[in-house]
């Protein structure tokens, strides 16, 4: 990298008032190569777990085999970089332990995003044999408008909230849905969000409605606000960006797509951080009157 | 593997946005548009199948989807929400927000409207009283000396690096609370507190920006990734 | 007593035996039924005790199955099943007000069971009020009561103290700057509709902002991405502009319609932006994603920034770029302080009555708490105290 | 009357519902709000393809007015008119499975290999997820220009992103490794996300909720108009 050197003596604090008024154009240079170069380069680091991370892949590993699991996938394509990862490790882990799958969305490109998660996990080979089949393993009930409405509705009656799945079976017909009423029927939660609706829509009417137990994926820029939660016990776990789904991936045993871009963001982050302490020097340099 | 034309095409449109971090420029306009149009008919499409069909002409009868054990369950539970007249009036209310569009008769969307404005505050009132007030005070009632045990017996590095964290989050809670109150001047005691408060929330806002840093760069790495490996096959 | 010990003696053997095979299962014991409490009817709570044979560790039991009759000699039909470990089931009944039995199954590997004894009839109904909310009911007739009090308060002309709200000064500076440099003002309403509540606070702002306008002769556009919000805003305007005795210099247009597309909009407001140059931007109101869009490019224009805005999430950005930003709920305390409409005066007093019941709330639970460990206060009661405020 | 008093009353009543139903599980509340809830759904699917009809009406007015920029306008309506023929009539050209009707067949407009699924993973995908990724770029320069340590607030901003920022990437650990076991960067970013933020954020939450609350109770009581615009 061509960091200015301080020391060099043509560089006076004229160099320093221009470096403050820098064209953002050499910026965004800097941050593409510092994302593009470590992807060719297989960088090694050991990624630190997180209290709410471990969290969460506990309160999976706790539950009994063969519980009922609700997910609800409430993001769009820009976000799945953070949460497609943390989504098809998810399913891995809860198809290891035999649990039966319902998959909802509040975002209309949700139930989509989960088909493409649900068919990554499928390709396992460890659940070749085990023969999952949709609608008694798994099933996907689509997407629905309404908001926060919806998850209001759930309490009462999940069938009659998604009357049929996304691909247009009635949803009483199937059979992972047999005994199914409202959220008392299920064993666990799971929300992967971006934004509203969301994780804290799910914990308003869903967990402090209902009293289920609800884990969080959300992206980096949802997680503070849901940070709250997770202290007071509404969630138990939080998994937050592309960090908190490396954290996973490294807790579970599943390297994936979270841990093989760590190295990418190391670098975008020091670059940041650089640019952050050379605009503060360049800010002292200059006001103060040399 | 997807054939090498849509992966082009996706490259194409990829760059083209990609294009505005330089300058604004027709090709960026072209691909936006190109978005716009887009996303609008993937949420037009979507409503349709799976918002209205359901929702709407499969209870009406409309659309025929509902097979004998859908109607069974039905009947079995006995909500209300299947007797067919019942969501005419869900139409009705639908259409009346179409209405909108024409400047004439505008004003009655506002009756649909009013609807959803009358049932979201009626959730929000007990929700957020609920989840963010009263749950948030139970879950914030702490003791500011919290004993920490080690093998049964007493640790005191534990216990005040326990303690410390208790009277932070308390004291962060209350002082921030004070910077909100907005009857009382913010001063003496109480300004100090309510300073202390401010400092709070900039810690917050400090946090919560480095964490976006790290959303907004997962999904720069995901698009030159695709960029690099899915459609140029650079990367291994 | 030989007798005993044999019998007790085969037993374990039994016991052991059971364990061993994994075939001897041991059925639940006093299965019972009653209505479920608190709910609207149709459901019933079926309980058991453990079968001797579901022990932790052991797989004799895999998970228990439930049944129901209409009357105590059957058919039972199996309506659900419960995890190992398990003891309640809540049941969905097709009506209130009919006896229904159960028995319960312990399920062991391999298809094998241990079947209950019947349990005694229940009846379900539906309850008038829901006892564990009574807490939730306090709460908010409290809340409730001091809002309401306070509005009453300030509609019957009495003057409420509200202090000063930081950024809100610089309102009338900023406008001034635009004039002084003959720039215009853009106001951004926030990107959701008008069943927002942030939205509505935005366009009380508005009002004050378009007020000032209108005394100094300054062009203002306000970009909008609905149209009820559109609307709105037009008539806050208007009705400024004619307050100021300037209704000529009020033009329609300059508060138009965008597309509801998030980057679509932020495109369009930036490209204003960057066009125009306004001295001095508004961003009011509920934003998501654009929020940083906008304050780097009305940072690198040099435009005096003033944001407001109860998403969380967004901010960060705003405080980092903008010069004076309202934090959550200093937006609605600036619609009150700049439209000093009583109603809206009056309820940020009844907030401030809130707050203070919560900070008591916490401040006293925190006290017995710390109490507690130091030993002067009996345990039980804290939790008491904390559970007063649990909403089920 | 129409135009007002009517809508007041409707978000009064449906409000009222709404909190009554909280406190009271009995009938008619249980029934009028699951009623309720379903209408709501499908107004609020109709308001979405409002927004939609607004745009393609200020699109064709653009068209039809030449005004500047109106062949994105043509864009726009075009690309429009080609996902939506994707998802309404891919039966027309694709293989229809035995047994099935049209309307049956296009229900699975979602399934992968629809021409709908297509125009969802090649041409918005890449489209929607390119527009979000060149905030990096953004965030990077509002970085430099704003997060400047200008007082002793702004130096506190400055300092939790840092330990943030660091603690987030695995390099941060690298770099400041000589720090002792259990104060590792990740350790102290991890205690600033779930200790002082999270004080922060509850008095925000706080505030806000209480803010949403007598926004709502002015809504039901009908003392909120200012939604519903003047009298015309």
């Amino acid at each position: 990298m061509s960091q200015p050197n301080p020391s060099a003596p043509t560089l006076g604090p004229g160099f320093w008032e221009k470096f403050a008024l820098l064209d953002r154009r050499i910026i965004f240079a800097f941050i593409f190569l510092g994302l593009a170069l470590p992807l060719f380069y297989t960088i090694r680091q050991p990624i630190p777990v997180s209290p709410e991370g471990r969290a969460y892949y506990q309160s999976i590993e706790n539950l009994p085999a063969g519980s009922k699991v609700l997910l609800s996938f409430d993001y769009d394509p820009p976000s799945s970089p953070e949460l497609q990862p943390m989504a098809e490790a998810t399913f891995k882990q809860l198809f290891t332990k035999n649990c039966k799958l319902v998959v909802i969305g509040l975002w209309p490109q949700g139930p989509q995003q989960a088909e493409q998660a649900l068919a990554t996990a499928l390709r396992d080979p460890r659940f070749k044999d085990k023969k999952l089949e949709y609608g008694v393993n798994y099933a996907n009930l689509g997407y629905m408008a309404g908001n926060e409405i919806v998850i209001q509705k759930m309490n009462a009656d999940i069938i009659s909230t998604f009357p049929s799945d996304y691909k247009g079976n009635a949803t009483a017909s199937l059979p992972i849905m047999r005994g199914v009423r409202n959220y008392k029927n299920f064993d666990f939660i799971i929300n992967f969000s971006s934004g509203f609706v969301g994780t804290r829509e799910w914990v308003q009417f869903c967990v402090d409605r209902s009293g289920a137990k609800m884990i969080a994926g959300n992206t980096a820029v949802q997680a503070p606000e849901n940070y709250p939660y997770f202290r007071s016990g509404q969630l138990k776990g939080l998994l937050a960006g592309m960090k908190g789904a490396a954290e996973y991936e490294t807790v579970a045993g599943q390297p994936g797509k979270g841990i093989s871009f760590m190295g990418s963001q190391s670098v975008a982050h020091l670059v940041v951080i650089l640019f952050v302490i050379l605009g503060n020097i360049a800010y002292f340099v200059s006001r103060r009157k040399w | 593997m997807p054939g090498m034309v849509s992966l082009t095409l996706a490259g194409f449109l990829t760059l083209g946005i990609m294009s505005f971090v330089y300058k604004d420029n027709p090709i960026y306009k072209f691909c936006e548009s190109i978005f716009i149009g887009v996303s609008a008919g993937y949420y037009f499409v979507l409503i349709f199948y799976q918002s209205l069909l359901p929702q709407l002409t499969d209870k009406i009868g409309l659309t025929g989807a509902l097979t004998d054990s859908a109607l069974a369950y039905y009947r079995q539970s006995g909500s209300l929400a299947s007797v067919q007249w019942f969501n005419l009036i869900a139409a009705v209310l639908g259409m009346m927000m179409l209405m909108r569009l024409l400047p004439k008769i505008g004003w009655i969307s506002r009756w649909p409207l009013a609807f959803v404005i009358g049932s979201i505050a009626g959730l929000k009132l007990i929700g957020e009283l609920q989840t963010n007030i009263m749950t948030q005070i139970q879950k914030s009632i702490l003791p500011l000396w919290a004993p920490q045990y080690v093998d049964g017996s007493l640790s005191l590095a534990a216990s005040i690096g326990q303690s410390l964290t208790n009277i932070v989050l308390v004291g962060g809670i209350l002082t921030g609370v004070i910077y909100f109150f907005f009857s009382k001047e913010h001063k003496g005691v109480f300004g100090g507190a309510a300073r202390v408060g401010i400092w709070f929330l900039m810690v917050t806002f400090g946090a919560a920006f480095g964490l976006t840093v790290m959303s907004r760069m997962s999904l720069l790495i995901a698009r030159i990734d695709f960029l690099l490996r899915d459609w140029l096959h650079l990367l291994g | 007593m030989k007798v005993k010990t044999g019998v007790l003696g085969i037993g374990l053997i039994l016991l052991l035996a059971a364990g061993a095979v994994g075939q001897w299962l041991l059925p639940p014991l006093e299965v019972g039924a009653k209505d479920a409490p608190n709910d609207a009817g149709k459901s019933l709570l079926v309980l058991w005790k453990l079968s001797p044979s579901d022990t932790k560790g052991d797989k004799a039991v895999e998970g228990y199955q439930i049944l129901r009759a209409r009357s105590a000699e059957g058919p039972f039909e199996p309506v659900g099943t419960a995890a190992k470990g398990d003891t309640l089931f809540t049941d969905h009944v097709p009506q209130n007000g009919t006896d229904y039995y159960y028995k319960v199954r312990a399920l062991g590997p391999e298809g094998v069971f241990a079947e209950s004894e019947t349990s005694g009839p229940a009846q379900s109904k539906a309850q008038w009020f829901n006892t564990e909310r009574v807490n939730a009911l306090l709460a908010v007739v409290i809340l409730v009561s001091s809002i309401l009090y306070f509005v009453y308060k300030a509609q019957s002309g009495r003057e409420l103290y509200i202090r000063k709200i930081a950024g809100l000064e610089e309102v009338d500076n900023a406008v001034g700057r635009a004039t002084e440099m003959g720039k215009k003002i853009v106001f951004c309403p926030g990107r959701l509709d008008m069943d927002n509540v942030q939205t509505i606070a935005a366009v009380l702002i508005l009002g004050r902002v378009a007020k000032l306008a209108a005394e100094y002769d300054t062009k203002l556009e306000v970009p909008n991405v609905y149209s009820m919000v559109m609307v709105s805003c037009r008539e806050v305007v208007k009705e400024a502009f004619l307050k100021a005795g300037k209704p000529d210099a009020y033009r329609e247009d300059d508060i138009h319609y965008i597309t509801q597309d998030q980057f679509g909009y932020a495109a369009a407001v930036d490209g204003i932006m960057m066009r125009d140059k306004p001295a001095a931007v508004f961003y009011q109101g509920a934003f998501f994603a654009e929020s940083l869009l906008f304050a780097e490019t009305g940072n690198s224009i040099g435009a005096i920034q003033i944001a407001g805005t109860a998403q969380p999430a967004q901010l960060p950005f705003f405080v980092v770029a903008c010069d004076y930003t309202l934090i959550g709920e200093e937006l609605f305390a600036a619609s009150a302080y700049l439209s000093k409409e009583p109603r809206l005066l009056g309820s940020l007093k009844g907030q401030d009555v809130g707050k203070v019941f919560t900070m008591a709330a916490i401040s006293l639970g925190v006290l017995l708490a710390t109490l507690q460990t130091l030993g002067l206060f009996p345990r039980e009661w804290v939790a008491a105290f904390a559970n007063l405020f649990l909403v089920r | 009357m129409m135009r007002r008093e009517i809508p007041l009353f409707i978000t009064s009543v449906v409000g009222f519902i709404f909190v009554i139903r909280f406190f009271i599980p009995h009938e008619p509340f249980y029934s009028l709000e699951d009623v309720s809830s379903s209408w709501i759904q499908v107004i609020q699917a109709f308001a979405i393809w409002l927004g939609i009809l607004n745009l393609l009406k200020v699109s064709l007015d653009k068209i039809y007015k030449k005004e500047r920029g109106w062949g994105y306008s043509g864009v726009i309506i075009f690309s429009f008119l080609a996902i939506s023929i994707a998802g309404f009539f891919f039966p027309l050209w694709e293989e229809r499975p035995a047994g099935y009707s049209y309307l049956q067949h296009a229900r699975e407009f979602l399934k992968p290999g629809t021409s709908f699924d297509w125009f969802y993973w090649y041409v918005y995908s890449p489209l929607s997820s390119t527009m979000f990724a060149t905030l990096a770029f953004f965030i990077a320069s509002a970085s430099f220009r704003a997060f400047r340590a200008r007082s002793f607030q702004a130096t506190l901003l400055l300092l939790s992103g840092f330990v943030v920022m660091f603690g987030s990437v695995p390099v941060g650990n690298v770099l400041f490794g000589w720090l002792p076991a259990g104060w590792q960067v990740s350790d102290i970013a991890d205690w600033v996300r779930n200790v002082p933020q999270v004080a922060g954020q509850r008095a925000i939450q706080i505030g806000i909720a209480l803010g949403i609350i007598s926004t709502s109770l002015r809504l039901i009581l009908g003392l909120e108009r200012a939604h519903l615009g003047r009298e015309e």
